[in-house]
């Protein structure tokens, strides 16, 4: 394999942005109809890299080679010109257009002039099934899931049938049996000839499909190596500098009474009769396959969504949250799935969102006590190790995983006795995962009681005390921790398992 | 709840239908030709500035200086009438308003200006030129019959300005609908981001939509200047305003990516005939205002009450 | 919990990790001062009468009933609400019922009356946008005209005198020197900014414009926050129309027209982002003092009024881009 | 019979007295009126023009806000023989070939007017300042030109220090008066404004700038009620009272003489009086 023609060589590549030295140096070669793996931690400069070959960001410094010939970009659309196509890893797709219009967007077919909607309607419902799902090409793509979204934008780059394709993360919001069938398409494609750059923190992923992995670290190259004789272990000493033992820790502690009971919630759309409890000092995992309903039930908990049916009780009281601010009152804290989103205000310090929620506590009559909040954001800096340690710096300059930590301290500021945690470990590195689960263990360790959503079985198996598995919009009794196995969980995400 | 919701979707209609029944109760002849051209041809020119803005606001625009580049190009076409004859002077005037797009685009995609304050300055700037040029003055054309003809009354019920506006009408709707550059027009209005990674040139087209847009607003003031045989200084100042409300009245989004020739051309119609049928009644020009902003205020709320139907989940992240 | 110590790593390099360039950051913090203190020097140079302080006194006080306005609009600026259009509307409101309620309310009376209907129609507005989530564009422009209407119709569209010519008093009179209006601004800014500097409202502002849902999910009530906003333009916008009126002892349904803009373009002239997330008062002040003097500049050099419109429009435009482009270079966005 | 009125604005404070004094003298007369508000709006008004013709009336009374706009409109008017005048304010002279009659003050003699009893006040020396309406506005470059030819015409010594435009607005004559004051202080040693209300704007800047000192003569016009106030305390010099009411009952009698087939001059004004101390008890204002 390794004999094949080298489809991309990028050599030297420096990349500053303000404030940031994003990239230094690096140099990267890889090969047609091999699948070339980027792994590194949060912020080690993966996504700007690959940027960087598709056009999207100029380098400061180096260069690169295409097919043997050196290039310059200068947008997105010379890459693609090029035959470089790139799934982002933050969505990169038109809400207001269609599914075909999104799959087809830059080059539309046209017919005498004019958009040719139904051969792009056709090519876009062949390409969906060729990926595995079921999507409607003339759906609206704003009203997708965005785990639907995330196979959208695969197969925009698929259907580009493009020569070098970079996949940013693809899997992080896809389940384990989508995930499959992506890679059943990336083989394909590989053996096709097409060079195929992947990245992803799920190194499980890399040792199954990639052929070479190359390590970055602090924005600089540290090696690259066939996957052939190496394991995730040397991935993460590579990745961190030295060993990290135990991935997923699983935290003892004693396990008290129920904190959160929900009975019979409905919301009339997206779940129906979903019954379980969170007891105090207890992991509880809720999981299924991508838009089984996991995320509305936590929302309607945390008030965010309307409930039409059903009783919250929180250590033995019954709740109606209306609205965030209610459900706070009543001990529930949320952490949301999409960090961007509903996790941060970008434009804030790492200080002031991690007292947002709680900042009427924090002042006197209306009035900001400094020196009590700048305390309360140093104390959770330091807690949660959050890289750089400086809680005034902006928080959208901080790399994924610690923006992750950033939004978790925001939320045990305020001291809640139940925290849902939706998928919390979403495209964060390896070693910041293990903080994470390492923060949940001493939470739950105080006593504070724990439901997590999360898609990823060994986290699921390894980190919960119980497991509710979801099946469009319906949840199943709890799984015990020692009647825990990935096929049965599988067999009622699926539906196929008996209650 | 499906003809609810069917009402819902095709709300300008209804609005428009409505309006039409009302006018011909309270106005006797609402429905004879005459009258009917006369208020299409009222709502050309609005309609003219209105199709420029439809294309903008899906885009992402906004474009407050139409009503100043109205100004300015129909004073051009007029002053210009002694040196360069009535056809070239039109022309030149509408290549004044195109220079004028130009610039708004610069200042948006070259400097990065955000569109409402580029447009702001430039509405300024724009309105000061005629100011200056003119001083202060309105200025006459050089022949008036020329004037009488351009609004001479074709089949009954078209003049040259509304027939230019049904047919550009038309022809945006074709292209909106059925092109390429339409959709990516929405692509762009919806997430200029990715439609930027997917090889659409943003830019270019926000420049083309400012340029268009303005170049409309110059036709719109040439044919005005010409009908009156005159330019002023002072036209079109309320213009803009009333063409921003007609187009989103027309269910187009001022936040861009989402919109429709037709609507536009509802959106318009309903505001044409409700000044005409109110004006036939001498309703004072407050209470027109008020009726006028209360009917605004009913669309966008059933608009809003439209989009949040569908979507009671969260909204989807990616459309941030 | 051994594990945490175990994965910790060294902090990343120092030198990944530098401040931006601080020279451009200074620029790009204190750009606007710096070029109001050019247009100062210029004034100061070009005109005897620039450095006077009966030629302070003026600026200060024709920018104060506006500068009301602009304090109020930075929040709307600010909590993501792109603009208040009903700005006019509300201050001949204002104007109009702090005058006509004279004889009924007395002049104290009176005004606060004025004021309560402005701020009820901020209410209105806020409803619409916080609550219902309607585009404020929209929802303002569509209530201007409404309240306008209503107020035309019931004044008929003739003039509103004062019944008491000695209730402009107040307003005309001066403390230490410094004009009434002059301080009631200074006031309302410094409350203003207070209040989103120091506070947690002001926070809530900054968050909701910054990020709506994440906001949300952050227990702050964003639907108040953002009607909040439009109570306080409505209310501002009543305390200027009152302040006019009293001033002028005179009223009509249009005195307002054009403070929208001018309230708009001095926000974003200081630097304000439309989008929301951004912004504080003393930089609308920057901005509306900037717009100010460079009018009384070209007012004192005898500038034609046509040529003043065109200079401001360009260096509005000029001002907004190079802040924005000093801004980009300046500070990690 | 219908008369079509196609007039400024029906909510401002000179146009709405006009309007009742026409709406009513018209009902007296047994004619319908149809009154279509232009809102200030030129373009509005020539549209108004066009429904006007539409609607087959007896005749058209205009109130132009521009002095050519409305001339293909009232071409065709005359097409359709439909007898038209204008009210208030005066267009260019190709339109009279298409109207029967001018009706209103004459605002190019107003400014004469004004321009005589400033040099009064003055004893034809001095610097003055003209606080004008809105630029474009026909009745500003009536009443601007009629001063300064005034002027020119009689050889006056009298400077115009500047012009500067406030849109009949108080609070914009404020603004500029503010910045006149301090530009050129005591220079100014009279002052003419084209109305009344920013007339007031002036008094207002100058007693905020030198409180306690009289201010120099100044003159406006419209001869509103405070007005006479300011006339009474020294504050004006003088005003012009130009009646709203007479104005428009003239224009509907006008329009009655023309249906009833009587022939009418071209141009019948409606008096004026210069308002001064002598004069201000034994005349009536304006509004
Ligand atoms: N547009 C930008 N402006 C400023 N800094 C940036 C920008 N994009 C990335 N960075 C910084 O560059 C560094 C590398 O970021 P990058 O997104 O490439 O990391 P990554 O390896 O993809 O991380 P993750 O695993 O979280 O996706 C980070 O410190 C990040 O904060
Ligand atoms: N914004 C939305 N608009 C319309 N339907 C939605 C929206 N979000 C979710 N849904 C629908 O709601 C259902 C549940 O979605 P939800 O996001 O709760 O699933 P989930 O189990 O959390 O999956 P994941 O988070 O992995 O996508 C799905 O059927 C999905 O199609
Ligand atoms: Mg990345
Ligand atoms: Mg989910």
């Amino acid at each position: 394999m390794t004999s094949s023609r080298p489809a991309l060589r990028m050599r030297d590549i420096s990349k500053q942005f303000p404030g940031v030295r994003a990239l230094s140096g690096v140099s990267l070669t890889v090969r047609f109809g091999t699948v070339h793996a980027i792994v590194g931690e949060n912020g080690a400069g993966k996504s700007t890299l690959m940027k960087i070959l598709s056009g999207t960001y100029q380098p400061t410094a180096g260069s690169i080679e295409i097919d043997g010939a050196e290039v310059r970009m200068h947008n997105p659309a010379d890459g693609q010109k090029l035959g470089i196509r790139m799934v982002h890893q933050e969505l990169n797709l038109v809400p207001d257009l269609t599914v075909a219009e999104n799959v087809f967007l830059g080059r539309m077919p046209t017919r005498r002039g004019m958009l040719d909607r139904g051969e792009m309607v056709r090519n876009a419902a062949r390409v969906l099934k060729e990926l595995g799902t079921v999507i409607d090409p003339n759906c609206r793509l704003g009203d997708l899931t965005i785990s639907q979204q995330q196979l959208v934008e695969i197969a925009k780059a698929y259907a580009a049938a493009p020569r070098i394709i970079v996949l940013d993360e693809p899997t992080s919001s896809l389940s384990e049996h989508e995930a499959g069938i992506l890679f059943g398409v990336l083989r394909k494609m590989r053996d096709a000839g097409i060079a195929i750059i992947y990245i992803s923190h799920r190194l499980r992923e890399v040792l199954d499909i990639a052929d070479e992995v190359t390590v970055l670290r602090d924005g600089a190259m540290i090696e690259t190596r066939p996957v052939a004789g190496i394991t995730a272990a040397d991935m993460i000493r590579l990745m961190v500098g030295r060993d990290v033992s135990d991935l997923f820790p699983k935290a003892e502690a004693v396990i008290g009474s129920p904190v959160l009971e929900v009975e019979n919630l409905s919301d009339g759309e997206h779940f129906a009769g979903v019954s379980f409890d969170v007891r105090a000092g207890e992991i509880v995992g809720l999981t299924g396959l991508v838009g089984a309903g996991r995320t509305e039930v936590a929302r309607a908990i945390f008030g965010l969504s309307k409930r039409t049916a059903g009783t919250i009780r929180m250590r033995g009281q019954t709740v109606a949250p209306k609205s965030p601010a209610d459900a706070m009152r009543a001990g529930i804290a949320y952490v949301p799935e999409d960090r961007k989103g509903d996790g941060i205000v970008p434009g804030m310090s790492v200080r002031e969102n991690i007292g947002l929620p709680i900042i009427r506590s924090l002042t006197r009559m209306g009035w900001i006590k400094d020196s009590d909040e700048k305390q309360l954001a140093k104390h959770y800096a330091k807690r949660f190790s959050i890289v750089p340690p400086d809680p005034e710096r902006r928080i959208s300059t901080l790399s994924g995983g610690n923006q992750q930590k950033a939004v978790l301290a925001k939320w045990l500021a305020a001291k809640p006795a139940l925290l849902i945690l939706d998928e919390p470990t979403r495209g964060v590195d390896v070693g910041a995962k293990s903080d994470i689960h390492a923060i949940v263990g001493e939470l739950v360790a105080e006593g504070i009681a724990v439901l997590m959503i999360s898609s990823e079985l060994p986290e699921v198996l390894a980190v919960c005390d119980r497991v509710v598995v979801m099946h469009e919009g319906n949840a199943a009794k709890p799984l015990m921790r020692d009647e825990l196995s990935e096929e049965k969980i599988m067999a009622l995400a699926t539906g196929e398992g008996v209650q | 709840m499906n003809a609810l919701s069917f009402a819902l979707r095709y709300r300008v209609g209804f609005i428009l239908l409505a309006t039409l029944l009302l006018a011909s109760i309270l106005v006797p002849g609402f429905f004879s030709l005459v009258t009917l051209g006369l208020g299409l041809d009222r709502a050309a020119t609005m309609g003219l500035i209105a199709i420029g803005l439809t294309v903008l606001l899906i885009s992402g625009q906004i474009d407050l200086s139409g009503g100043a580049v109205f100004a300015v190009s129909g004073i051009v076409s007029i002053i210009l009438q002694p040196t360069l004859g009535i056809g070239l002077a039109a022309l030149v005037g509408v290549l004044t308003g195109a220079a004028a797009g130009m610039i708004n685009g610069w200042l948006v995609v070259r400097l990065g200006i955000n569109s409402l304050v580029a447009t702001l300055a430039s509405m300024l700037a724009f309105r000061s030129i005629a100011h200056w040029i003119t001083e202060s003055q309105p200025v006459s054309g050089i022949d008036m019959m020329f004037s009488l003809a351009i609004s001479e009354i074709y089949l009954e019920i078209f003049t040259l300005r509304s027939a230019l506006f049904l047919v550009a009408i038309i022809l945006l709707h074709f292209w909106l609908v059925y092109t390429v550059p339409g959709r990516n027009l929405f692509a762009v209005g919806s997430s200029a981001m990715a439609a930027e990674a997917s090889g659409i040139n943003s830019n270019r087209i926000f420049f083309s939509g400012f340029v268009f847009a303005s170049t409309l607003a110059g036709v719109a003031g040439v044919l005005q200047a010409l009908t009156m045989n005159t330019g002023s200084p002072v036209f079109g100042s309320d213009l803009t305003v009333m063409v921003i409300a007609a187009v989103v009245v027309g269910g187009t989004r001022i936040e861009g990516g989402r919109g429709s020739a037709l609507g536009t051309l509802g959106g318009i119609l309903t505001i044409a005939s409700l000044t005409t049928a109110m004006e036939f009644q001498s309703v004072p020009a407050y209470i027109q205002q008020i009726v006028a902003g209360c009917i605004l205020m009913l669309l966008v709320v059933l608009d809003r009450t439209i989009r949040t139907r569908p979507l009671t989940g969260p909204e989807v992240p990616a459309s941030r | 919990m051994t594990i945490v110590s175990e994965v910790a790593r060294q902090p990343e390099p120092a030198d990944r990790f530098s401040r931006a360039n601080r020279t451009l950051e200074i620029f790009a913090r204190g750009g606007l001062p710096f070029i109001i203190v050019a247009v100062m020097v210029f004034g100061a140079l070009s005109s005897p009468v620039f450095l006077t302080t009966g030629n302070f006194l003026n600026v200060l006080t024709s920018m104060s009933i506006v500068g009301i306005v602009v304090v109020a609009m930075t929040y709307v600026l600010v909590v993501g609400g792109l603009a208040d259009l009903s700005v006019p509307a509300t201050i001949a409101c204002g104007a109009i019922l702090s005058l006509a309620l004279q004889p009924t309310f007395g002049t104290g009376g009176a005004f606060a009356v004025a004021v309560l209907v402005a701020g009820a129609t901020g209410l209105i507005n806020g409803l619409l946008i916080g609550y219902a989530r309607v585009n404020a564009i929209i929802v303002t422009l569509g209530m201007g005209t409404i309240i306008l209407g209503i107020v035309q119709a019931l004044v008929g569209g003739v003039i509103v005198y004062g019944a008491d010519a000695s209730s402009g008093d107040f307003v005309k009179s001066r403390l230490f020197g410094i004009p009434m209006v002059v301080i009631i601004f200074i006031v309302v800014a410094i409350i203003g900014h207070l209040i989103l500097s120091r506070t947690f409202w002001g926070r809530w502002t900054t968050a909701t414009g910054g990020n709506y849902s994440a906001a949300e999910a952050s227990a702050v009530p964003v639907r108040a926050v953002k009607a909040g906003a439009f109570v306080f333009t409505g209310i501002a916008s009543g305390i200027s129309g009152g302040l006019l009126g009293l001033t002028l002892q005179a009223a009509r349904p249009m005195v307002g027209t054009g403070y929208e803009f001018s309230a708009i373009t001095a926000v974003v002239v200081g630097g304000v982002s439309i989008i929301g997330g951004f912004g504080s008062v003393p930089r609308a002040i920057a901005g509306l003092i900037f717009v100010q003097l460079l009018t009384n500049v070209m007012v004192l050099q005898g500038v034609r009024t046509p040529v003043q419109g065109l200079a401001l429009g360009i260096l509005i435009a000029g001002a907004v881009a190079s802040d924005l482009a000093l801004r980009r270079r300046g500070v990690v966005s | 019979k219908t008369v079509c009125y196609v007039t400024a604005a029906d909510s401002h404070a000179y146009a709405t007295p006009a309007n009742k004094a026409l709406e009513a003298r018209a009902a007296e007369l047994g004619i319908t009126i149809l009154s279509l508000s232009q809102n200030f709006d030129a373009q509005t008004g020539t549209d108004q023009l066009n429904t006007c013709i539409a609607r087959r009336v007896d005749g058209i009374i205009l109130w132009p806000l521009d002095p050519q706009a409305y001339i293909p409109g009232l071409a065709r008017a005359k097409q359709a023989n439909i007898p038209s005048i204008l009210i208030n304010s005066p267009m260019a002279e190709q339109a009279n070939a298409f109207i029967k009659s001018f009706t209103g003050p004459d605002v190019y003699e107003e400014g004469k007017m004004a321009a005589d009893s400033l040099s009064k006040a003055l004893n034809n020396e001095g610097a003055v300042v003209i606080i004008a309406g809105q630029a474009g506005n026909g009745t500003t470059i009536g009443r601007v030109g009629g001063f300064t030819d005034r002027l020119k015409e009689a050889g006056s010594k009298i400077e115009v220090l500047d012009t500067v435009n406030a849109d009949f607005d108080q609070q914009k004559a404020l603004v500029a008066s503010r910045d006149l004051i301090t530009r050129f202080g005591d220079k100014i040693t009279g002052v003419y404004s084209n109305d009344d209300t920013m007339a007031r704007g002036f008094i207002d800047a100058w007693k905020e700038a030198n409180p306690g000192k009289p201010t120099p003569p100044i003159v406006g016009i419209n001869g509103q009620k405070d007005a006479f106030e300011s006339i009474r305390s020294g504050e004006m010099y003088s005003t012009i009272v130009q009646s709203p009411v007479e104005d428009g009952k003239l224009a509907i009698n006008t329009m009655n003489d023309i249906l009833s087939g009587k022939d009418v001059g071209a141009r019948l004004p409606i008096p004026l009086t210069v308002v001064t101390k002598e004069n201000v008890e034994s005349v009536e204002p304006a509004f």
